[in-house]
């Protein structure tokens, strides 16, 4: 078992109410463990049946499985929860596409680019519909389909970098924005060989700025404000841009500490100002 | 995290402590291995046989400080592969309560377990009621049903 | 072997705004060796260092940053230093926020090196 | 010192079987084990030496089911008979709810069912309890051997039954008298309970 789903696994069991088992079967399905897929997705909609991303996953896992029908319920249960949760509206638009209901398709897109209009794969998934055709890039590996490619513009990252990050230092990698539940909000990582690593990292570092938390309060320091660490591959600096995110800063070993310090600095407050935006 | 108590002062401190020290089992009991709760066993019955052990385990390094004529041991602590087992005592208003502890070495640490050790038993000092409870009696038809329950026990 | 603890760990004290400084076995969380002020808890360091220590290895791990060396927790009325010696032992400063960081690291690496 | 919750209506009660090596105190905890269904019984845990014989203590926890509205559970512990082992013997005695002493039926163990006796009787004392008060049954075991090898009933009453508890003949091995026992120093267990003096 590859450490990064192990580690989501005793994350799940130390705390089976938490929602770390989102991250752990969308690892699941993406690595095509698709039966340990549904068994934490369900799991974990038995915790939580409103939730709407919880139907979202399920139905992604069972569209993975080619169970149409189920996925099609599940997808639909999630607008019903979350009437504008662009997952399930793309979802249900591959569905309605795969059996050649164009229109349905194309309206369902529509309105998920109505609630996000910045969201590339929408407006390429539409293109798609309209043309009937695929490109051959998607975020799942390997040659989709034309209606699989749509679907997996669901699991593009929920934003992009440049948003968050406009106009900062290396802001195309090296920089990670999270939820206080380990969920990427912006950014990428890579490792040294081009890996992407940022769903593993995400869900450490979530109980590391816990554990700093923790450290910090009961040893009297007050709040914790950063943690710097030397690696020996690399250089790492975590914030707190607000009580609900937390941001990782990336950077070779080259780059001294006080420099990243300055760096971690700017993209707080970028992601800061960007985080009040959204609320 | 399925924890229960036959004592229900003791749950509240229990929970925090399951939470704090992220542990996989916690056995309370009472030196001579009666359960009072438990968080984490899946089987009642386990339950029992791992707090006759783990009283075992306290009543002989107990017994082997008496004979050194030294002050009952802290804690012990036993680190296998992946899993590490902790046994201390402490002392609340309803008299000594023993701890088992088992933790995964990757998640927890003996150091860890031990820190929050120290706040679980000033939590079970100062939950647990100093008044003694009131003596009850037993129905008076008990000892038919007993006798009824041990007969269908052995198959009579 | 104590003195040559003891030693070490003199050295990080002396910088300042070091309150205290000990050497920690990594996995378990324990003291092995400590030199702290007056209100430190030494068992309360010893053992929520090496969970952070771990938990930020493990993150450092999946980025590819490699082992960490040294770490650095920026508290707002303190600070957490943190050396890794090769032995698994970990070489641990509590001092004020606005200690000199450079300073203490250097004689963290140095006690490290001591500690085997 | 029994556990009862009258919140959660449980009971626990602890019982330890005493008495001279090879009286055949596991033999009865081996018996109850095999007889209980799966479902009211937990495992049975032998701490013992390579030959068998017990080292520490023998547990088997089994369920009695609900007795008046009580969830009524019995721990059944063993000691090790041998003289040798006796500070192991005084820390399983300790919290002791009931006292099941198996002695041994022939004739030739006599003194040891007697030294036995005496040493059960001083471990109680240890903990700062008068034998007197304790609930306690003899059983007498091995009485399938042929009879010039063992004494009778009576004659071991006489010679042990000082205080008139209630005594069983049994074979352990085969089950007679396993049954009786338990169920004697059950009752006198729980009677003492209801009566609300062992709280």
């Amino acid at each position: 078992m590859p450490d990064d789903i192990r580690a989501l696994s005793a994350q799940l069991a130390q705390d089976p109410q938490s929602l770390v088992f989102l991250r752990l079967a969308e690892l699941l399905r993406q690595r095509r463990q698709l039966d340990a897929a549904v068994r934490v997705a369900i799991s974990g909609l038995e915790r939580h049946p409103h939730l709407a991303d919880a139907h979202d996953l399920y139905a992604r896992v069972l569209a993975d499985k080619h169970d149409y029908e189920r996925a099609f319920d599940e997808w639909d249960m999630a607008l019903r929860i979350a009437p504008n949760h662009t997952g399930a509206l793309k979802g249900l638009a591959f569905l309605y596409f795969k059996v050649g209901d164009v229109d349905q398709a194309r309206a369902h897109l529509e309105t998920a680019l109505k609630v996000d209009p910045d969201d590339a794969s929408i407006t390429q998934a539409l293109e798609m519909v309209h043309q009937g055709v695929a490109p051959e890039s998607g975020a799942d590996a390997g040659a989709a389909a034309p209606a699989e490619a749509i679907a997996s513009g669901a699991e593009v990252a929920p934003l992009e970098d440049a948003r968050v990050f406009a106009g900062l230092e290396g802001a195309q990698e090296g920089l990670l924005l999270l939820d206080p539940a380990g969920r990427v909000l912006g950014g990428a990582l890579k490792d040294r060989h081009g890996a992407d690593v940022t769903d593993a990292v995400a869900a450490y570092l979530a109980g590391v700025s816990q554990e700093a938390a923790r450290t910090a309060k009961l040893l009297g320091l007050g709040n914790w404000t950063g943690l710097a660490a030397e690696g020996g591959e690399g250089n790492v600096f975590l914030k707190q841009p607000g009580p609900e995110a937390l941001l990782l800063v990336v950077r070779e070993r080259g780059v001294p500490m006080g420099r990243l310090a300055v760096i971690a600095n700017r993209a707080a407050n970028a992601a800061s100002r960007w985080l009040e935006r959204q609320s | 995290m399925s924890a229960r108590a036959v004592e229900s002062w003791t749950l509240q401190p229990l929970t925090d402590f399951v939470r704090e020290a992220a542990v996989r089992l916690v056995l309370l009991m009472t030196p001579a291995g009666q359960v009072l709760a438990q968080s984490g066993f899946s089987r009642a019955v386990d339950v029992m046989s791992a707090a006759a052990l783990g009283a075992a385990i306290i009543a002989s390094t107990t017994e082997m400080a008496r004979q050194m004529k030294q002050a009952p041991f802290g804690f012990l602590s036993h680190q296998g592969q992946r899993h590490g087992i902790f046994l201390a005592s402490s002392v609340t208003g309803r008299g000594p309560v023993v701890a088992l502890v088992v933790y995964d070495l990757d998640v927890s640490s003996v150091g860890l377990v031990q820190l929050f050790f120290e706040q679980l038993a000033a939590d079970l000092a100062a939950a647990s009621p100093k008044e003694t409870v009131n003596k009850q009696v037993l129905a008076a038809d008990f000892e038919r049903e007993l006798s009824n329950s041990l007969n269908a026990l052995f198959g009579r | 072997m104590t003195t040559a603890y003891s030693q070490a760990l003199d050295r990080v004290t002396r910088v300042r705004g070091v309150r205290g400084a000990m050497l920690v076995a990594g996995d378990d969380g324990l003291v092995i060796a400590e030199q702290l002020m007056e209100g430190i808890k030494g068992p309360a360091v010893a053992a929520l260092a090496s969970s952070l220590a771990t938990r930020l290895r493990r993150a450092m791990a999946a980025a590819g940053v490699g082992n960490s060396l040294f770490w650095h927790l920026q508290c707002d009325q303190g600070a957490l230093l943190v050396v890794f010696s090769g032995s698994g032992v970990l070489v641990v400063a509590v001092a004020e926020a606005d200690v000199n960081v450079g300073l203490v690291r250097l004689e963290l690496l140095r006690a490290a090196e001591a500690a085997g | 010192m029994s556990l009862v919750n009258f919140t959660t209506r449980e009971i626990t009660c602890k019982i330890v079987y005493y008495g001279p090596g090879r009286s055949g105190k596991t033999t009865n905890l081996h018996y109850v084990y095999q007889r209980v269904p799966d479902q009211r019984r937990g495992r049975m845990v032998s701490l013992a030496t390579q030959t068998d014989r017990t080292l520490f203590f023998d547990f088997l926890p089994i369920d009695l089911g609900q007795i008046s509205g009580f969830t009524t559970r019995f721990q059944l512990y063993t000691v090790p008979g041998q003289v040798y082992y006796n500070a192991t013997r005084r820390l399983v005695l300790q919290g002791a709810d009931g006292v099941v002493f198996v002695g041994d039926s022939q004739a030739r163990q006599l003194d040891e069912n007697l030294e036995s006796l005496q040493n059960l009787q001083s471990n109680l004392l240890e903990h700062g309890i008068d034998i007197r008060t304790m609930p306690l049954v003899l059983q007498y075991n091995k009485q399938d051997l042929p009879r010039e090898l063992v004494l009778t009933p009576p004659e071991l009453d006489d010679a042990l039954n000082f205080r008139s508890v209630p005594s069983f003949p049994a074979d352990a091995l085969h089950g007679s008298g396993v049954f009786e026992t338990l169920k004697g120093i059950s009752e006198l267990v729980l009677k003492r309970l209801a009566a609300g003096s062992a709280v």
